[in-house]
């Protein structure tokens, strides 16, 4: 099942001036720069210390004092928030870098190999991906301990064999086209070739991959630490603060909602700008011929 | 956009002629946490087979009423000989256990052999030690001879684990049990629910329930909405923190009560810097326990000084002995040569007590320069890390077995706490039963265990009971760990 | 087409095989002793060591895999260590809820995604599909578990037209059962319909822009018909592939929400036998997942070949 | 009252003009022939017909089918005409009919749905317009699939389809483009045919002259959307009064100038092929036996010299691309050796290979698909110094660039330019700079003009006769098209299954063609003199 690239055909700046005009990149961009802005502003300076516990200002509604309201251990959600998006950005972030670091290579290997190693690596990305991801990042977990650490582990094995997959079926589609015969007739060899054609070729498609699995990332981290296998305290994380919030739903509301809305939107975000990527450099989407 | 609204209207409508109408009532579900591995008392330490079985199905010579007094129960009444060393039951007669078998003497004396053999599995094999041999007089009378007079034996056998099986059901126990209680065993759907039905030949004035579910929600965040939408009208160990959201709605009853939880912060006392004395007084120094209780247990529960239950009547108040004092734990810690603090571990097992009351620990302690890294296990990795290896710095964990204060006395216990003057006291506490004498020598071991700062005594487990106002009859205390429903019935 | 399908079974056995030896190298290396925990605080270490012997878990660890494996073929997955109970009735009595579940989740999400892609495929850049894909967009990124959370306090608590959790058995009456696993399935059901829907929507748009279309518009069919008779059978096989995935997906990855509703589901089953160190159950239930989840792919290899008569000829 | 009448018709998608004032006519029984180079919007026209057309189009004027105003019609109407009275045939078979469905349905799809005829009746009639179109049911059953068939057949089912109900009018956007000369003459006679038998009209659109003007009736010539000329086929083609005609007219004819033949072949040979064969596996039919093997190349020998042009000519599929990948050594031959200036290159590693490769290099088909489109023209055209002895510095190879890209006619500052920006024809010129800059004896050019049209074609012609005197690189020409052969090549190779069945002087082969498949490319082979003379005829 190869897949089918036209090779889209724009200068960079023509790129740059039609993303603009793009809402669902311009959306998804500006959400994601927010987001990263609240976790880098957290490293200097959050409205609270996350780590002071005021047990008398438990349970606080949002006020001026708190704009997201307490949770009940009385520490501020706003801050709390801005700090777990630190967490939960560098956990997906990390756990897709893995998965692009090993993943492509191989892919792209495979590719360019074919025959038996092609098939050995598809044999193993059907083993990873016949485990049942969660319950296998729990199981991680579960040996080597909770933490940050190892859900970045846990989250990023299970994104290497997506992208492999993803950069096997973009480069066997580049490898047929005649720029790479007249490449291999200039007596290139297939690392040269991969390095200086396919990669290059096949980057728009990792790119909006990359950003779905950073959205599906942030989704897993969550879910983790939901199970109280993410980060550990007094590191806050979006998922525990869901977790610590259910039991107190009917009194505290705004303990579930705003962690749940940090979650929504940062995913929201990256979905769109994978999107809006997906739609500005996808030729078929301006081919009027 | 039609087809949405035609697909939500139906399904409102389908459902809402579903829900069943309130009706006289004679069942019950009742919400517990965890489920019990099996269903046999005397072979398993899970305190889930008791708070299903014990007095519901199983019942033994004795028992441990509401306020953990020892009342008669298959024994009809029985005479102590002047030594103290034998005990001669007068046992009931006319008794059929569930699955219409006879019970008599043979019963008790099968039943206390059994418990108290070499490869007994029991797990509570200390309670039938001090048993020298038992003698069946006639099918109504057991002699029970002891190696050493036994003040609590008694109350020993009041225990889940001494309940009296039948010799041919015993090892079907863990599947079917067999007892001789007002409730039978009905049916067991794995991970989901266990459901009792009344016995229709109990010796006893029969149980108000017909129908008893216990059915398992091991999600504190599931108790509100079960209790709110009915599924569930009764939780014996509510979680504290979600108290806050059913405290003022009429349709429930939140009763608050003490168990024999001692929530201690367990120390390594053998691992330095902990085995410093002046380490372990600044910890407890360190610690605010209303700030714990606050957070932990939503204001609940009674803080303590010492390995003593503040319902039990030979309790000593030591909460004084250690305020809270940061200038003085850095002082102590000073004194230890630790001025600029240490690092250290501290591993917190599932309950809600010890994740929510670890991290204010946590940061107590840091106010003071211990930094402290959170570690959390599951039951099993606590057991084998902490409990056998003894593996840890500091953990949090709740002694819910009653009248426990001698495991401070027991070899390799995970305290690796070693003082032979406070054994010497709990060996003269087993071999008197006279309570005066008893007093005095429990308030002198509070007293050591509180001077050593053996662990930080943080707060008696409260016992939060929130169940339907039209219910009656469940226990407000837990002196032992049980649901008995004998006496639980709806009042409209 | 025998041929294609005697390659796919002999790779998805094989893939069988290496699962198995992975499961099994992963939990030895699982710290915590399952012996201990079963004999509890007082137990003493004889007692601990008697135990260990009696289930075997002394024995070499090459023998151990073979008769685990061998055990697995004939069915027999062995006795938990916790239940003490054949494992084999513990999974079956997970799966009457794990099946059932996944089958509502799966229906539902794709009686919601197929339409709405191809309302929004066919009015392709207009209103429609903006709001459409909008709201896929927004499946996709609410955390199930928070939305689970909403529709307890929605229809359970507020309307109290479901129950908030539990599940009452099959023996209580289909009705009863299938009410307890609405919300579930829903909570599941949703991010699962919006990736499936965004999936059929660029497959079909992709579809759309093939030649035979032109073609078939030539004929003159109406551009309804034509999205129906050519452009949605084209375009099943990437919806095919996403549909397995689902599938495999709501089987295994659904701990939390079983969690969230307290089912009695297989995640919960494995999730606590993880931490109760139930090696025997872990090893068994997630190797019969692995199972399912190769047996599904190998059902959608051969929907492939059923829907695209291409690949039946092919190697 | 002609059968569709178009006037003043002007097109624009979004802000683009496609059309501007057109004017066509088809009469009953007539063959029209819109002519245009690539860009033209012939392809437009029709589409316009058939109301076809995208979102973003806009089209003004009258165009009227059988009394139909088609512009004011409502789409039912049009649904009610499409496939019923007037049927299209398209240009790419292999991507027209829907793969997963079997070719009796997609016939019998049109007919059931105009005529509700029931599933027998249907397939009835389809089973009989595939036999008419030349598909026996004996080997063409109606439970075929597409991928089942070749692009030639593909094409005739599709024109089954377009016939199936005997259209008024028949639209064909280059029918024949993508095939090649034999099949071409085959498909072109089953469209005179089908129209003189149920005196369709038939809207034959191409950019090939020759085609066109054996088949035609009537021309209409379109540039950039605007008609240049219209009339009777012959009249229009041999007056040639508009300037435009006349240009078209004479790059379809044109034969670069070439001094003389390079010097006569002296010295070592350039390249001897020996006995080469190259085997495919077939596909598996069933589990047991072995695959059966497909031969694409069977015992090849030629030999080249220093200077020489040699054509390649065949059917498509005949192996000429197979050979000429294995002389690149970019393909293994299953046996047989090939030595390029004396050294043996079968069966030698990568690394051993770039003294050869030095000295040869290879032009491509597809203007779009042989430049990547991430890189600088100045890498892109540098790309084969990579296999010289010594790494040229950057300054070095710029300058070589730059002699490159002056020698085939572009200039310097189009290095830092992307491929994009290029023409189609440029982009062959491109291709050209990068086949030169390491000097090699021997150019490969794979149907290098094939994908131009006709004005572009001539000219890059003449840069590869420039180039081959001025140079002396040998050429290996590989094509269908028999005048690009005669235009360009010294001697000629025939292919057919994989066998080279004839060889010698392009020009005798041509005039004089013995072997049964070389007879049958040349009587098929469009020849734009040859077509205007019979017309002449006819027509008086």
């Amino acid at each position: 099942m190869t897949l089918h690239i036209d090779i889209p055909e724009e200068t960079f700046s023509g790129i740059l001036a039609k993303a603009f005009r793009n809402s669902a990149f311009v959306a998804g961009f500006v959400v994601t720069l927010l987001i990263l802005a609240m976790a880098i502003a957290s490293y200097a300076w959050t409205p609270y210390d996350v780590t002071r516990l005021v047990i008398s200002d438990k349970t606080q509604a949002p006020s001026l004092a708190h704009w997201f309201g307490t949770d009940h251990f009385g520490r501020d959600i706003l801050s709390m928030v801005m700090v777990g998006a630190r967490n939960s950005i560098a956990v997906a972030l990390v756990a897709v870098g893995i998965g692009m670091g090993v993943g492509v290579p191989l892919g792209a290997f495979a590719a360019a190999r074919g025959g038996l190693v092609d098939e050995a690596l598809m044999r193993l990305n059907d083993l990873v991906f016949a485990f049942p991801a969660l319950l296998s990042a729990i199981m991680i977990t579960a040996i080597f301990g909770p933490g940050a650490v190892n859900a970045i582990i846990a989250i990023g094995i299970f994104n290497i064999p997506v992208f492999a997959r993803v950069a096997r079926a973009g480069a066997l589609a580049i490898w047929p086209r005649e720029f790479i015969l007249a490449a291999r007739a200039a007596g290139k060899s297939s690392t040269q070739i991969t390095v200086e054609h396919v990669l290059p070729n096949i980057a728009t498609l990792l790119l909006v991959q990359g950003t779905i699995q950073f959205a599906l990332g942030i989704l897993a981290e969550a879910g983790l630490s939901y199970l109280g296998l993410g980060a550990q305290p007094p590191m806050p994380s979006w998922g525990r603060m869901l977790f610590d919030a259910q039991t107190r739903m009917v009194v505290a509301p705004w303990m579930a909602i705003f962690p749940g809305m940090a979650i929504v939107v940062t995913v929201l975000g990256l979905n769109l700008l994978g999107d809006g990527i997906a739609d500005i450099l996808d030729p078929k989407s301006r081919r009027q011929r | 956009m039609r087809l949405w609204k035609t697909i939500l209207a139906a399904t409102v409508l389908a459902l809402a002629t579903g829900t069943s109408a309130f009706a006289a009532r004679t069942d019950l579900v009742i919400g517990i946490p965890l489920e019990p591995p099996h269903l046999d008392p005397t072979a398993g330490a899970a305190a889930a087979i008791d708070e299903v079985l014990y007095a519901n199905v199983f019942e033994g010579l004795t028992r441990i009423g509401p306020k953990g007094e020892v009342l008669p129960d298959l024994a009809e009444s029985w005479t102590i000989s002047d030594d103290g060393k034998t005990y001669t039951f007068k046992l009931r007669t006319g008794v059929k256990f569930h699955d219409g078998t006879e019970f008599d003497a043979n019963d008790v004396k099968f039943s206390l052999d059994r418990a108290r053999a070499d490869n007994s599995v029991n797990a509570q094999k200390g309670l039938f030690a001090a048993i020298d041999k038992v003698d069946v007089i006639d099918p109504a009378t057991v002699k029970v001879t002891l190696k050493n007079p036994q003040g609590s034996f008694l109350y020993n056998m009041g225990w889940g684990d001494a309940v009296i099986v039948a010799p041919e059901t015993a090892d079907t126990n863990k599947e079917k049990p067999i007892g001789t209680g007002p409730f039978k065993f009905q049916n067991w759907a794995k991970g989901s629910s266990i459901t009792l039905v009344k016995s229709d030949n109990y010796w006893g004035s029969p149980a108000s329930l017909d129908k008893a579910e216990f059915r398992i929600v091991p999600d504190a965040a599931a108790y509100v909405p079960a209790l709110l939408s009915g599924d569930i009208q009764a939780f014996p160990f509510f979680d504290a923190d979600s108290v806050a959201q059913v405290k003022d709605d009429p349709r429930f009853k939140v009763v608050i009560g003490s168990t024999e939880g001692e929530t201690i912060l367990s120390i390594n006392n053998k691992k330095p810097p902990f085995d410093k004395l002046q380490v372990r007084q600044a910890i407890s120094y360190a610690l605010d326990r209303k700030a714990i209780i606050d957070g932990a247990s939503a204001g609940l529960g009674q803080p303590i000084g010492s390995h003593m239950s503040p319902a039990n009547k030979d309790y000593v108040d030591l909460t004084g002995r250690y305020p809270h004092d940061v200038a003085k734990a850095k002082e102590l810690l000073k004194e230890a040569g630790l001025e600029n603090g240490f690092k250290a571990t501290l591993k917190l097992p599932p309950p809600a007590y010890a994740r929510l009351g670890g991290e204010i620990i946590a940061s107590e302690l840091r106010d003071v320069g211990i930094d402290l890294e959170i570690i959390p296990v599951e039951w099993a990795q606590w057991l084998d890390q902490v409990f056998t290896k003894k593996d840890y710095d500091l953990t949090i964990v709740s002694h819910t077995e009653p009248n426990d204060i001698d495991i401070y006395s027991r070899k390799d216990y995970y305290f690796n706490y070693d003082n032979p003057a406070f054994d010497k006291v709990i060996a003269d506490l087993n071999l008197t039963s006279d309570e005066a004498k008893r007093k005095e020598l429990l308030g002198q071991a509070q007293k050591i265990l509180a001077d050593d700062a053996v662990v930080g005594f943080l707060f008696e487990l409260p016992k939060v009971g929130v169940w339907d106002a039209k219910l009656q009859g469940l226990w407000e205390n837990a002196p032992i760990q049980a649901n008995d429903l004998t006496k639980v019935k709806w009042s409209d | 087409m025998t041929a294609y399908l005697l390659k796919r079974l002999a790779i998805a056995i094989a893939t069988l095989v290496l699962a198995s030896m992975v499961v099994f190298a992963v939990l030895e290396v699982l710290p915590g002793d399952p012996a201990r925990l079963m004999l509890g605080l007082n137990a003493s270490a004889d007692q601990v060591e008697l135990l260990r012997n009696q289930m075997g878990l002394n024995a070499p660890l090459g023998l151990r895999y073979l008769r685990w494996a061998g055990g697995l073929l004939s069915l027999d997955f062995g006795r938990s260590y916790t239940y003490s109970v054949p494992v084999i009735d513990l999974v079956r009595e997970r799966l009457a809820v794990s099946l059932p579940l996944a089958l509502i989740a799966l229906a539902l999400s794709t009686i919601i995604a197929i339409p709405v892609g191809l309302f929004s495929a066919s009015r392709r850049g207009r209103a429609g599909d903006t709001v459409a894909m909008g709201a896929a967009q927004l499946g996709v990124a609410v955390p199930n578990f928070w939305f689970a959370l909403m529709l307890i306090y929605v229809f359970a608590v507020w309307l109290r037209l479901v129950p908030a959790g539990g599940f009452p058995g099959w023996g209580a009456g289909v009705w009863p059962a299938l009410k307890s696993l609405l919300l579930p399935a829903v909570a599941l059901a949703l991010p699962q319909a919006a990736i499936l829907a965004r999936v059929t929507r660029s497959a079909l748009i992709e579809v759309l822009n093939e030649d035979y279309i032109r073609t078939a518009r030539a004929k003159g069919l109406p551009y309804r018909a034509v999205l129906w008779r050519h452009a949605l059978r084209n375009a099943m096989i990437p919806v095919l592939t996403i549909l397995g995935l689902q599938f495999a997906f709501l089987l295994a990855g659904t701990i939390i929400i079983e969690n969230v509703f307290y089912l009695p589901g297989l995640g919960r089953l494995v999730f606590q036998a993880i931490t109760q160190r139930d090696l025997i159950v872990v090893e068994s239930v997630v190797m019969l997942l692995v199972a399912a989840v190769i047996a599904v792919n190998l059902v959608v290899d051969l929907s492939y070949a059923v829907v695209d008569p291409r690949l039946r000829s092919r190697q | 009252m002609s059968l569709l009448e178009i006037d003043n018709l002007s097109l624009t998608i979004g802000d683009t003009p496609i059309l501007k004032d057109m004017e066509l006519s088809v009469a009953p029984g007539e063959v029209m022939g819109l002519v245009g180079e690539s860009g033209s919007g012939k392809s437009m026209t029709a589409l316009t017909v058939m109301r076809l057309l995208p979102h973003a189009a806009r089209a003004t004027g009258r165009v009227s089918f059988d009394g139909i105003d088609v512009l004011a019609a409502s789409e039912d109407q049009m649904c009610a005409l499409r496939g019923d009275d007037i049927g299209m045939v398209f240009q790419e078979p292999m991507t027209a009919l829907n793969p997963v469905k079997t070719i009796g349905e997609q016939v019998a799809e049109g007919i059931r749905w105009h005529t509700r005829a029931s599933r027998a009746d249907a397939e009835e009639r389809a089973r009989k317009m595939l036999d008419r179109v030349g598909l026996p049911s004996a080997k063409f059953p109606l439970s075929r699939y597409p991928h089942e068939l070749s692009g030639g057949q593909r094409q005739r089912v599709v024109i089954a389809i377009a016939c199936a109900l005997k259209p008024k009018l028949l639209i064909a956007d280059e029918p024949t483009t993508a095939l090649d000369v034999v099949l071409q003459a085959q498909i072109l006679d089953l469209l005179r045919d089908l129209v003189a038998e149920s005196r369709m009209g038939l809207l034959l659109i191409s950019h090939d002259l020759a085609v066109v003007t054996e088949i035609a009736d009537r021309i209409t010539i379109l540039r950039r959307g605007e008609v240049m000329e219209a009339g009777d086929t012959a009249r229009t083609l041999s007056e040639q009064s508009h300037p435009y005609t006349r240009q078209l007219a004479q790059a379809s004819m044109h034969v670069p100038a070439r001094a003389r033949p390079h010097g006569a072949a002296s010295g070592q040979a350039l390249l001897q092929v020996e006995s080469v064969t190259r085997d495919y596996p077939g596909r598996r039919t069933s589990l047991l036996r072995r695959a059966p093997v497909i031969r694409a190349v069977d015992d090849v020998s030629l030999s080249m010299t220093p200077g020489q042009s040699i054509a390649l000519v065949g059917r498509s599929g005949c192996g000429k691309s197979t050979l000429a990948r294995m002389i690149l050594a970019l393909d293994r031959p299953s046996s047989g050796t090939i030595r390029f200036r004396g050294e043996t290159i079968t069966g030698k590693r990568e690394a051993e290979l770039k003294p050869a490769r030095r000295d040869m290099q290879v032009v491509f088909q597809d203007p779009y698909g042989s430049f990547d489109p991430r890189q600088k023209v100045e890498k892109l055209v540098a790309e084969p110094l990579h296999v010289l002895e010594k790494k040229p510095t950057r300054a070095e190879r710029r300058e070589m660039v730059a002699h490159a890209l002056h020698e085939v006619g572009l200039d310097q500052r189009d290095m830092e330019k992307y491929p994009h920006e290029f023409s189609g024809g440029q982009r062959q010129r491109l291709s050209i700079a990068r086949a030169i800059i390491t000097r090699p004896k021997l150019v490969v050019a794979d149907e290098p003009v094939s994908a131009l049209d006709v004005s572009i074609r001539a000219q890059i012609l003449d840069l590869f006769a420039e180039l081959n005197q001025k140079l002396g690189i040998a050429y290996l020409f590989i094509t269908h098209d028999l005048t690009v052969a005669r235009a360009i090549t010294d001697d000629v190779l025939v292919m057919h299954d994989g066998k080279i069945v004839e060889r010698g002087k392009t020009n005798e082969v041509f005039d004089h063609p013995r072997s049964e498949a070389a007879q049958a490319l040349v009587t098929a082979a469009p020849d734009l003199h040859r077509a205007i003379a019979r017309r002449m005829q006819e027509q008086g």
